[in-house]
């Protein structure tokens, strides 16, 4: 249990950075999931701009490294649980880009056929359990995904990523203290971006050191820079194999910040400029890739080489989601029920 | 075939047995349904029988127990969620409706949600306005779940079965009244039709459709009728979503008169919904504009005779039955 | 009188704006509805002009700060608490349903909950299932509410100052596609009578009855059916408990032909219940069963044309007044 | 702060107990009142067995040490929120007897009017705000009461008695958060009897120490023997000063223990004879009484004295109840709304 002291700002603690690494591979495989995030994002607010994307959507730039850094410490076999935010997170866990862009093009093409959205992405082959639009919705579901592991004598983990806003719900209380009341395997990660929409951490929890809080379900809790994908790596794989050994639930706090707005809605008036100048020196992606060039691990031409890969993946991505098919609107009503009901209950007027 | 005299709450309880030593994924979680027996002693002796991972009591946490439930049912298992009494599950509401009736559709039918939520509904004992409400009809109002209310002791038996083979959330509302009345079961434990409606009584003057407690009254009404020469079919919906509008059709188009007995407050009941199909699809069949009997629009008092006038008895069904005919 | 063209979005402001400056024991409490100016801009500025004090960001915490509405109301304040969507209020349920609609009865008589929940409702926005849905005629079940849903941008200014007047609790539902339409407001802020249905259009062959949302849609098919030669008329409940039963009665006594367009889920939307009172209260008043044009049963889907089908659509409505009359 | 560790059994910190006061006429109120609320209980059981009482019944017997020693720590402007669990609060409170009694009849001269019942006491006048049968489900309410006079600039404090169960809640968590974020002038006051109906406090937390619990929201908080009244009342009052002074939301945790049966229903399968048995030798009532007397406090007399005028009393309630009257049934949906709704939607059918 390290319950560190309230943050005021940046994470003042030396990082680990790239200097922790002696495996290059690895490092460009941080740099290249984090690059490959970041710019899928910024494409994804171009094609917003442009119509192609509709409804909510939420960024994930600048948060980068903790969906990079934490998503290769699971296995195959644990259960991944996300937010509205989950762009990064789905496809850190292997979901096509492709089937991410046709979901949010509307299309049956996309991870959830075009039924969820930017906000609702799915995978159940990857155990990719999204995509929820309810703050804190998801953590009483993890907690039953352990729960069912645990009865059935699996040794699955379930992580389940959340914002701070999540952390003042009742169901934040109610899950975390039932998951340490049966010692279940779940991961609770939250991702501190310091504000909930336009309300401050302070302006949202009157104890805003969050691994504290969480302690005080006997559960064991770590605060970890979570722009530093390096740190965040290290942390989240101890943190699995301890709760994959069975000693009980964890909670890992994140802390890091948004560079953009809540939402494509948002007009920032809660926070200053400056702040988010401040924050941004510490951009996860170019603070790692500068480090790893500096400190010789990786050559300065691997990250345009990077660039060039994930540039074409999301031109790939786009071609796939505009070359997308709608589902008939016949099939509206379909899936609603397994076994479609007998009786005209869906009958159109 | 053996034929056993059983109380409704037993007819849970075996209910209950078979589905726990029939499956090994189906547990059954929720509060004080173990060390204290049940609540109205439903689960008793369950915890001994089947021990503590499979009969698994809860802190007072009703919207994370509930959706523990559904990620435990997207995970493989058949849990069944216990919530003590109606008005306590609109703690529980946001996972019910946000996430376990719309997984399924908001995923594009990636994903089953095969939970069982029971409860007890209704009034009647003098709980009071937090404790009698009957939301089930409220509850059928939302596509993804299924709405099943036992009246009968075999469908208190069989239909947690069934319910656990739907690979959809089903909620089952077990009447707080009807635990202590005992009735038959016959046979084995087996699961039922939870897509049919059934006819409890045949008659050919006025339908009543019903369900749940109120199925009793109906037939006492009929009974009574009878002997005034009335001569009254008792339908009991069993499954209030989705309804099986061709029994409900069925019915009208032999009496022509129909009276909806629903413990829902009377505005936006499941009646309503009834009356109005029945509008949509048998409107040139009424002889008369259909009726219905109802709670009445306030929070359940305390107090017996301010309970008993809130809730239909009876005699209002009785006296509704005689106006719609007279 | 001044007329004024404004969106929506800032009727609700001034309508807030002036229950702020008129009331003292008036405050505003939601998520993000200071600092943020509001999920939807509709409290933009509010902050800046009345203070910390009255314009009160929450934490994430939909049953407390509903809760704590409550009991402000109860403790001799007006406030007006923000729910960001209908779809959150779920969670907020226990709280508005156990308490603030129960409270009066219970203590018989001894409490007042003068409180104002303002939510935004309904789909059109391609916000997928967790944001998109129309709750409001369920609402509407619950005995101890009173349910207001601003279709004009008078109603939107309006209702606010006449529901803080109301020693009961009201709904208010702002239906999210509206927010930004431009509309009139004549004179000075004040309120609105919340008692009355009102006749948006004056027909003779047929009655649309709506609310919120789909009063636009309603009015919408009217004008294409009249170049069709067609004359209905459009009735905006605007409060949907208790219903104007009269205002719907003598619709119906006039073009006794009937149709209900409401955005909620077919099966136990509104529009069963007011088919149903029509049923009861004009049912010899009838040329035609009544017939209604609501949501498909699904949980509202994000890709347009999906939502789009979904949701009841102007062409709908006017495909069905055609099969109604034809 | 003072958090103590978790309990094992019967508080075993010296007690305060009878010792601790110098005034007689303070013990005998306190004494009284504690067997006031005994005798009550006790009479309400056998109303019950008679048929008179219905619905659900839960008696306070062996936790009267709790509203006896709180209720006078607080003012006549101060607000009490209860739970079912709440004769002893109303009476304590200065609720006539005979209300409450008629209450349990069903009378209109119950002081709700006989809508409410055991579960739902109410009085306006004496600012008792009873009355909840949903578990957790007046935090919030308290929270708002207490919002109210803060804006409204009155010092008032909002007491709220809850259960060791209702800790498990969301609302738990949330009220607690916005009232400690807030500052507001709330006292939360859990009456730890180690129960929720059949569940031990140790299966339904997963920390079990409830005033380390409240403090994780920085919200002042402290332990105290809640089966002996004059540490009661020490505790209380301070809380209450403190509150009152403008310091915030304080956490209270009295440690108590029922003697009887969860409700009337209740066959008491989860716990020992010999657990009851062991804390039965703590008895609030009898403890204080006999130390009151063995240091001088009280003339062995008094207890007799006491004993009389409640009987009494009781009678007197009794005979109210027995001569009360049933509202009219064509009220039945008075009271729904304040302005009744001008169409029919109250229709009889
Ligand atoms: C229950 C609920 N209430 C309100 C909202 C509206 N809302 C969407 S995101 C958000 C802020 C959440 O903040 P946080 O959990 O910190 O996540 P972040 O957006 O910072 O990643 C709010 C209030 C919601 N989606 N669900
Ligand atoms: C929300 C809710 N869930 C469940 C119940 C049923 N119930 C009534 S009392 C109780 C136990 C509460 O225990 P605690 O808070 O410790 O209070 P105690 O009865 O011990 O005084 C339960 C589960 C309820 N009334 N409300
Ligand atoms: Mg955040
Ligand atoms: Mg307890």
């Amino acid at each position: 249990m390290n319950a560190s002291p309230p943050q005021e700002g940046p994470d003042t603690r030396p990082a680990i950075g790239a200097a922790g690494l002696d495996d290059p591979d690895r490092a460009r495989a941080l740099l290249w999931q984090m690059l490959r995030i970041r710019r899928f994002e910024e494409k994804c607010a171009e094609l917003y701009s442009a119509g192609k994307i509709r409804g909510f959507l939420h960024l994930y730039i600048g948060e980068e490294a903790i969906a990079a850094g934490a998503m290769p410490a699971l296995a195959e076999r644990d259960n991944v649980l996300a937010t509205y935010r989950e762009h990064g997170h789905a496809l850190a866990r292997g979901v096509p880009a492709g089937a991410i862009m046709a979901e949010m093009y509307g299309n049956q093409e996309g991870c959830s056929r075009g039924h969820g959205g930017s906000m609702h992405l799915f995978d159940a082959s990857r155990r990719f359990f999204g995509g929820s639009a309810i703050v804190g919705g998801s953590l009483p579901l993890a907690v039953g995904y352990a729960l069912a592991d645990r009865l059935a004598g699996r040794d699955s983990v379930t992580a389940c990523f959340f914002g701070d806003g999540a952390v003042a719900e009742g169901e934040f209380h109610e899950s975390l203290n039932l998951a340490a009341l049966w010692q279940l395997p779940v991961l609770f990660l939250c991702e501190n971006n310091r504000y909930a929409m336009g309300t401050a951490l302070e302006r949202h929890q009157s104890q805003v050191d969050l691994a504290a809080k969480a302690a005080s379900y006997r559960m064991p809790s770590e605060s970890v820079d979570g722009m530093d994908v390096v740190a965040v790596s290290r942390a989240t794989e101890a943190a699995v194999d301890q709760v994959r050994a069975g000693q009980g639930p964890m909670f890992l706090e994140y802390r890091t910040y948004r560079f953009r707005a809540h939402s494509m809605f948002d007009p920032e008036h809660y926070r200053d400029k400056a702040e988010v100048a401040q924050w941004k020196k510490r951009c996860p992606v170019e603070t790692f890739a500068r480090d790893a060039v500096a400190c010789g691990l990786l050559a300065a031409t691997v990250r345009d080489e990077i660039e060039r890969e994930v540039a074409e993946e999301i031109d790939a991505a786009v071609a796939f989601a505009e070359a997308g098919t709608r589902e008939p609107v016949e099939q509206l009503c379909h899936d609603v029920y397994a076994r479609q009901p007998p009786t005209g209950t869906e009958v159109r007027p | 075939m053996t034929t056993q005299t059983i109380a409704y709450r037993e007819a849970l309880r075996q209910g209950l047995r078979a589905a726990l030593a029939g499956d090994e994924r189906v547990f059954l979680m929720g509060e004080d349904v173990g060390r204290y027996g049940g609540t109205y002693a439903v689960s008793h002796g369950l915890l001994e029988e089947f021990g503590e991972a499979r009969i698994r009591d809860t802190p007072l946490s009703e919207s994370t127990f509930t959706g523990a439930g559904i990620g435990a049912a997207l995970n493989g298992m058949r849990p069944i969620v216990e919530i003590m009494t109606v008005n306590f599950s609109l703690l529980a509401l946001d996972q019910i409706i946000n996430n376990a009736a719309t997984l399924r559709h908001m995923s594009g039918g990636q994903f089953s949600v095969p939970l069982v939520i029971r409860m007890t509904t209704g009034g009647g004992r003098q709980l009071a306005a937090q404790h009698s409400h009957s939301l089930e009809g409220w509850y059928a109002h939302i596509p993804g779940l299924r709405i099943v209310a036992p009246a009968t002791h075999e469908d208190a038996r069989g239909m947690l079965l069934t319910a656990l083979e739907d690979p959809d959330p089903v909620l089952i509302f077990e009447h707080a009244l009807l635990l202590g009345v005992e009735g038959e079961v016959e046979g084995k434990v087996q699961g039922v039709d939870i897509d049919h409606a059934s006819t409890r009584r045949e008659g050919s003057q006025v339908s009543l459709i019903t369900y749940g407690g109120m199925l009793h009254k109906s037939l006492a009404a009929a009974e009574q009728l009878a002997t005034e020469g009335i001569d009254v079919e008792v339908l009991d919906l069993r499954t209030l979503r989705p309804l099986d509008d061709a029994a409900i059709m069925a019915s009208v188009a032999k009496t022509h008169r129909v009276m909806v007995i629903d413990e829902g407050w009377r505005s936006g009941s499941l009646s309503a919904e009834i009356i109005t199909r029945i509008n949509e699809q048998a409107f040139f069949e009424l002889d008369a504009p259909p009726a219905r009997v109802c709670s009445q629009e306030v929070p359940v008092p305390y107090a017996k005779h301010l309970e008993d006038a809130a809730i239909p008895q009876v005699e209002d069904i009785v006296a509704a039955v005689r106006r719609l005919l007279g």
